[in-house]
């Protein structure tokens, strides 16, 4: 844990590469050229999908055409919901952070399945390449919403289908990463490293690699039977034919409510490793933390039909899914608990890190609080459908996801660069970002409750101004943003040197040089301690 | 990884054979008690024998019965979601009004 | 006891639940900011303590919101059963939504594009969905329900003063969702009962007859009569202008007259404008005195 | 990276159960859908069902459970040094498959030629109950042969690596590997079976 220069000055696994230029990336099995090939990926789509939400808010900013016509704006807030959705926030932080971070936290040399792992990136981009190439081919891009409901999905002459093929891959890509993630977990541990001394961060993407196994089939077997539908025409939720509309949305959500817990719990696990460090205090209640995560991954798999409130299933149904929608609530009241906890009497420095992190605290509860108020049956039927949901998940996914993301981000990226960025310019971008965040979702969050429905193209001249108040909200937010994605780029190829160790972290990544060498570590590390004990490991 | 991992239970050819034996009969009652008429219980008791037909697939066949606890584990809870995507979708199907 | 209208059913569901979040927002924002301040490495450069966990903590903070989100859960129940306890006097309306406008339709045989509704008496709404999924939404009441095809769902409110309030279409169904807008049109109960029986107060005139047919079949839902672009053309003008179409793909410039007005319903995918979708459905089941009279409204829109 | 102190069984085979618990998951949603829809239309299930051949499925039945006795003993086979019976055993799964797809293609052709397939006109007059009973019936049994036809590639696959001496008795994973993803195979068809041609009352 001395701060070695020597090391730092090394380029570590960036510099061995067993084949020349690219190829010694796209073809590498290393977790963590693999980790870093995602990482950019989804940044890249990140900022398409960004750019796409920009053009949704410059639409929207008075009644009527503004920039696009209607079947434009249909087909941009598609895309920009699935690539938000499939190329970004779900392999998100598991497959970028966690190909990164998990195998080197556990004391591993690389993943159970490195060329399975490999696999998974090239499946990734083969089905973005596929949603992409589904923009320009058949009836043209798809416009259907990111949830593809029959009957509509079934009948518009937009290129659905293609766009069903790349959602099916994707989510085979994220089925590879998480039976990857769990064999990891569970085969490759080194000595000493028990279960109660797992960083929180590798527990995390343990429950959620459990979703991604059990949960993603359901979405491409629904997504095949959209397919089948469209192309050969067995009209299995088509009601000329007996089918059931609504089973479409049953199986829909059986994926993709447990798929908004893969999308946030990496994310809470970043925060319970990065809150820890910086306020140099053992994580408050890990084994709550711990429990936690798991309740969540299990329970989340119970309440899909919040969804559905308004769809016509029976009461019955309202009624239990909406009770177990509040019980998912209490795990994750117990986190955010535990965080402040942990900052209490301690000695809090407010790098980047982990302001990111706070705000994911503070933007989170916002969310997840409005997701109670859809949660309960009778509020939701008013604001099921309207720009309140949009503010929720938005608030859930950017203020959660996104800014778990943007904190790893800032606390590994000098790990695996072995390059600091500047943390001033850092800290201006999260002033900025959290101040364009909050205008543009908590507007959004009014118009929903005034009743504007979301998906709409046209508005009645109402909600004119809060709408423009979002609109100005994501101009602000993009400038924190890219000014924060200048930064760490010219920090990664630019930055000062970064030491090994330059928050004072305690998880085995710490112990290595930054960059780390390709083989992790030179003699299979034996763990003695847990990963938040500060004393133990000499930082304190 | 380990010596007496390489040389795990090999399962003799007669078990093999045995359970063959037992699933032929198996389907072949399945058959005979679809051709009686017991109304619903019908499709209970082809779930049933099919349930322990897969039964003893999963465990000589597939070895399960020799593996570690965490291997039956995991099955379990993979089943048990299954059951439970499909328990709770009744609550929508059968009480619609 | 039992809540008069929806709206008040829904709201003190509302009350209720975003009380108990703003307290624990409130809380929670107000704990991490002091303790940001009050802990920070200036003020505190090494930490007071390395406690990493205390059991009774943990069992507060999952009991007490789990109370907590019980009351909630309880109060969202109890408002949704509202909306599903239709009084007994509930009048009857049927909706039918499809792409892209609302027909309603009332026990006598009248029907409107707008809900026409009395005051004070609480109406059920019969919901029908002709091609994919619509959602019957109106945000003064706080109802919505999806419009299901093949299935019957159904609404009920009251409007518990006269006024004109929004209705919209809340599930996403194509491109003329947004567009898919109506009201609901609260009338004391004298003048509804008075609009209610002027049936055939289009007289004998066929144009006008077209505009009511032009409601209820939905043709106002695609085209404008002001000349604006909607899913389909407008239809401002459109009788005896020329037109630029496509012919199972060949482009051609027809005029059109009546004998083309007439295929552009019956068999609209013959010929299509050039720069539109073929989106327009086929209106075979019309009567000749009904096709007349849209050919008649038509000819009209000057 | 997959040097050879990195082999780890345990770890190879576990990954394999998980990912067939992604194939169980797979079926488990149109296992959903059927039993929704046997749930609303019990009669019509019944009438359609009894419109499936017992013969050709009961005989699928028994060549696939008879290829799962294959691949189970070829394992025992070549960890015992058998290798030629090993792949003997092997080759005789994949004529199995080949049957079972032969079989398959004589059912589907049967019924095909009477009119009922996914959108042909005859079936969207039956009644909905019957059209949704063939629409699933064919989902469900077309994806069960795309995975006979997987799995069998898949087993194609490991006859090389045995002969080429890659798979052995001291390395035999990748065998059992590939044999529990055709026990899968036969797993589902244990319940496709009575589930579609045996619903006759
Ligand atoms: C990261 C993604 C994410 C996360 C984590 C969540 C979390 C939650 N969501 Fe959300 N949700 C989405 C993404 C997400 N959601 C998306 C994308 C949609 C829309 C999909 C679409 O239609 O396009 C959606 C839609 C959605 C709906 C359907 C709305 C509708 O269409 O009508 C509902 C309804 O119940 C809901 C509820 C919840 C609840 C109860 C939680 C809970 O897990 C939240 C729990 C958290 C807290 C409660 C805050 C922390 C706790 C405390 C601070 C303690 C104090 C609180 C108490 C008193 C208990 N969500
Ligand atoms: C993680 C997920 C995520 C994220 C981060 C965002 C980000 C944004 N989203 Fe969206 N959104 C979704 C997921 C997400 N969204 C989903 C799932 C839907 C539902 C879709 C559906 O209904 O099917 C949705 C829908 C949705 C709607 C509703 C559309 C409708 O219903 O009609 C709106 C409307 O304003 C919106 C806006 C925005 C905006 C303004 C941003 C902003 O955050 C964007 C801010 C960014 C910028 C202003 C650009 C900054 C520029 C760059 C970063 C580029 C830098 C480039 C270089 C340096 C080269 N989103
Ligand atoms: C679902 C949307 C939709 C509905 C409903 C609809 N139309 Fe159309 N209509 C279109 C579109 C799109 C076109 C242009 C493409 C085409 O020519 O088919 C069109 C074309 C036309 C044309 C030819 C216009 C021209 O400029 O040459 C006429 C006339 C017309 N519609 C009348 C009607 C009438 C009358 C009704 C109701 C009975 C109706 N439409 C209902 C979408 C619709
Ligand atoms: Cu009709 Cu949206
Ligand atoms: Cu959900």
């Amino acid at each position: 844990m001395t701060v070695d220069h020597a090391a730092a000055a090394e380029r570590g696994f960036l510099a061995e590469a067993r084949r020349p230029g690219p190829f010694g990336w796209i073809f590498s099995t290393d977790h963590k050229r693999i980790g870093l090939l995602y990482l950019w990926s989804i940044v890249t789509f990140f900022c398409v999908g960004a750019l796409l939400g920009l053009l949704i808010r410059l639409e929207l900013w008075a009644p009527g055409r503004t920039i696009m016509d209607a079947q434009t704006y249909n087909a941009v807030f598609t895309l920009h919901g699935v690539i938000m959705i499939f190329l970004f926030i779900i392999p998100g932080i598991p497959a970028a952070f966690g190909n990164l971070v998990m195998p080197i936290q556990i004391g591993a040399r690389d993943v159970a399945f490195p060329r399975l792992n490999l696999l998974s990136w090239w499946l990734y981009i083969g089905g973005a390449a596929l949603a992409v190439t589904s923009l320009f081919t058949g009836g043209g891009p798809p416009d259907t919403g990111w949830t593809f409901y029959v009957p509509f999905s079934a009948r518009t002459t937009t290129n659905v289908s293609l766009a069903t093929v790349a959602v099916f891959i994707l989510g085979f890509s994220s089925i590879l990463t998480g039976l990857n993630f769990v064999t990891t977990i569970h085969r490759l541990r080194a000595e000493g490293m028990t279960w109660t001394r797992l960083p929180l961060f590798t527990w995390s993407l343990y429950a959620t690699a459990w979703i991604q196994i059990l949960a993603t089939p359901v979405l491409g077997i629904t997504v095949a039977l959209l397919f089948a539908e469209r192309v050969i025409g067995t009209g299995l939720f088509d009601p000329a034919q007996g089918g059931d509309p609504i089973m479409f949305q049953h199986l829909f959500w059986i994926y993709s409510h447990p798929a908004v817990y893969i999308m946030v719990l990496p994310g809470m696990g970043v925060v319970s490793d990065i809150i820890p460090v910086f306020a140099r205090k053992p994580a408050f209640g890990y084994k709550a933390i711990v429990v936690s995560s798991l309740a969540i991954a299990f329970a989340g798999s119970l309440v899909w039909a919040h969804h559905m409130y308004t769809s016509g299933m029976s009461d019955l149904a309202v009624m239990v899914f909406s009770l177990l929608t509040f019980i998912v609530a209490i795990p994750s009241a117990v986190k955010v608990f535990n965080w402040l906890a942990t900052l209490y009497q301690g000695s809090i420095l407010l790098d980047p890190p982990l302001l990111f992190a706070l705000s994911f605290i503070l933007l989170f509860t916002i969310g997840g609080l409005t997701g109670l108020v859809l949660g309960a049956a009778a509020t939701d039927v008013h604001v099921h459908d309207t720009y309140f949901v949009v503010g929720h998940f938005h608030f859930t996914m950017f203020g959660g996801t996104g800014m778990a993301f943007f904190a790893a981000m800032h606390y590994w990226l000098p790990k695996f660069y072995g390059r600091m960025y500047d943390k001033t310019v850092a800290t201006v971008a999260w002033g900025v970002i959290f101040t364009g965040f909050c205008i543009l979702y908590l507007s959004m969050k009014i118009v929903g409750m005034m009743g504007m429905p979301r998906r709409y193209w046209d508005y009645v001249p109402e909600f004119t101004g809060l709408n423009q108040l979002a609109t100005a909200g994501s101009w602000i937010l993009g400038i924190g943003l890219v000014l924060m994605f200048v930064n760490l780029v010219r920090g990664v190829l630019y930055g000062k040197p970064a030491p090994a160790n330059p928050w004072g972290g305690a998880t085995l990544e710490w112990q290595l040089p930054s960059p780390p060498p390709t083989e992790n570590f030179a003699h299979d590390p034996v763990v003695t301690h847990g990963p938040y004990d500060f004393r133990k490991a000499g930082i304190l | 990884m380990s010596e007496n991992q390489e040389h795990a239970h090999i399962v003799p050819y007669r078990t093999f054979f045995l359970v063959w034996v037992a699933l032929l009969a198996l389907t072949a009652i399945t058959v005979a008690v679809a051709q009686v008429n017991l109304g619903p219980l019908n499709v209970w008791a082809a779930l049933g024998i099919a349930t322990v037909k897969s039964t003893l697939v999963v465990a000589y066949f597939m070895h399960m019965k020799y593996e570690a606890r965490l291997f039956k584990l995991a099955l379990l809870a993979a089943l048990a979601i299954l059951a439970i995507f499909i328990g709770m979708t009744f609550l929508d199907v059968l009480y619609r009004s | 006891m039992h809540p008069q209208t929806t709206t008040q059913a829904v709201d003190t569901a509302f009350y209720v639940i975003f009380a108990i979040c703003g307290i624990m927002l409130a809380g929670i924002a107000v704990a991490m900011i002091w303790f940001v301040w009050r802990y920070n490495r200036k003020r505190q450069p090494v930490p007071l303590s390395q406690k990493d966990h205390n059991l009774w903590l943990e069992v507060t903070w999952t009991a007490i919101p789990t109370v907590l989100v019980m009351l909630m859960f309880w109060y969202g129940w109890e408002g949704y059963l509202s909306l599903r306890r239709i009084p007994d006097d509930a009048m009857h309306i049927k909706a039918t939504g499809r792409m892209w406008s609302w027909l309603f339709t009332y026990d006598n045989g009248r029907s409107a594009d707008k809900l026409f509704v009395p005051v004070g008496q609480p109406v059920k709404i019969e919901l029908l969905a002709e091609d994919v999924l619509h959602s019957f939404y109106v945000p003064a009441f706080r109802v919505k329900r999806d419009m299901v095809p093949g299935m019957v769902n159904w609404v009920w409110f009251t409007a518990d003063k006269p006024g004109s309030f929004d209705l919209f279409c809340a599930e996403y169904c194509g491109v003329g969702h947004s567009a898919m807008v109506t009201t609901v049109e609260a009338l004391p109960a004298a003048e509804f009962q008075a609009w209610l029986n002027a049936a055939g107060s289009t007289g004998g005139d066929p144009a006008a007859r077209g505009l009511e047919l032009a409601g209820q079949l939905g043709c106002l839902g695609c085209h404008s009569v002001d000349g604006s672009r909607r899913v389909g053309p407008s239809l401002k003008g459109v009788f005896g202008a020329p037109r630029a179409v496509l012919r199972s793909g060949a482009r051609a410039t027809v005029t059109a007259d009546a004998a083309y007005l007439k295929r552009a319903l019956m068999e609209p995918a013959a010929e299509i404008v050039e720069g539109y979708p073929p989106a327009m459905p086929p209106y075979t089941q019309l009567s000749e005195a009904d096709l007349a009279a849209l050919l008649a409204w038509l000819e009209s829109l000057k | 990276m997959s040097g050879h102190e990195h082999q780890d069984y345990t770890g190879a085979k576990f990954g394999m159960w998980l990912f067939l618990f992604t194939e169980v998951l797979l079926f488990g949603g149109l296992f959903i859908l059927y039993a929704v829809y046997l749930a609303r239309y019990p009669k019509e299930f019944v009438t359609a069902g009894s419109q499936l051949n017992v013969w050709f499925g009961g005989g699928n039945t028994l060549v696939l459970l008879t290829s799962s006795l294959f691949v189970a003993v070829s394992i025992t086979a070549l960890r015992r040094g058998a290798t030629g019976l090993c792949l003997r055993l092997l080759g005789g799964t994949v004529a199995c498959a080949a049957l079972f797809m032969l079989n398959k293609f004589f059912e589907w052709s049967a019924k095909i030629g009477h009119g009922i397939y996914p959108g042909s006109a005859h079936l969207r007059e039956l009644p909905p109950g019957e059209t949704v009973f063939f629409n699933i019936y064919y989902l469900t049994t077309g994806l069960h042969g795309l995975h006979v036809v997987i799995g069998a590639i898949v087993l194609i696959w490991t006859m090389a690596l045995i002969k080429t001496g890659r798979v052995h008795a001291n390395d035999w994973v990748i065998l059992e590997n590939a044999g529990l993803y055709w026990h899968l195979v036969d797993l589902i068809w244990i319940f496709i079976f009575p589930l579609y041609y045996l619903i006759l009352h």
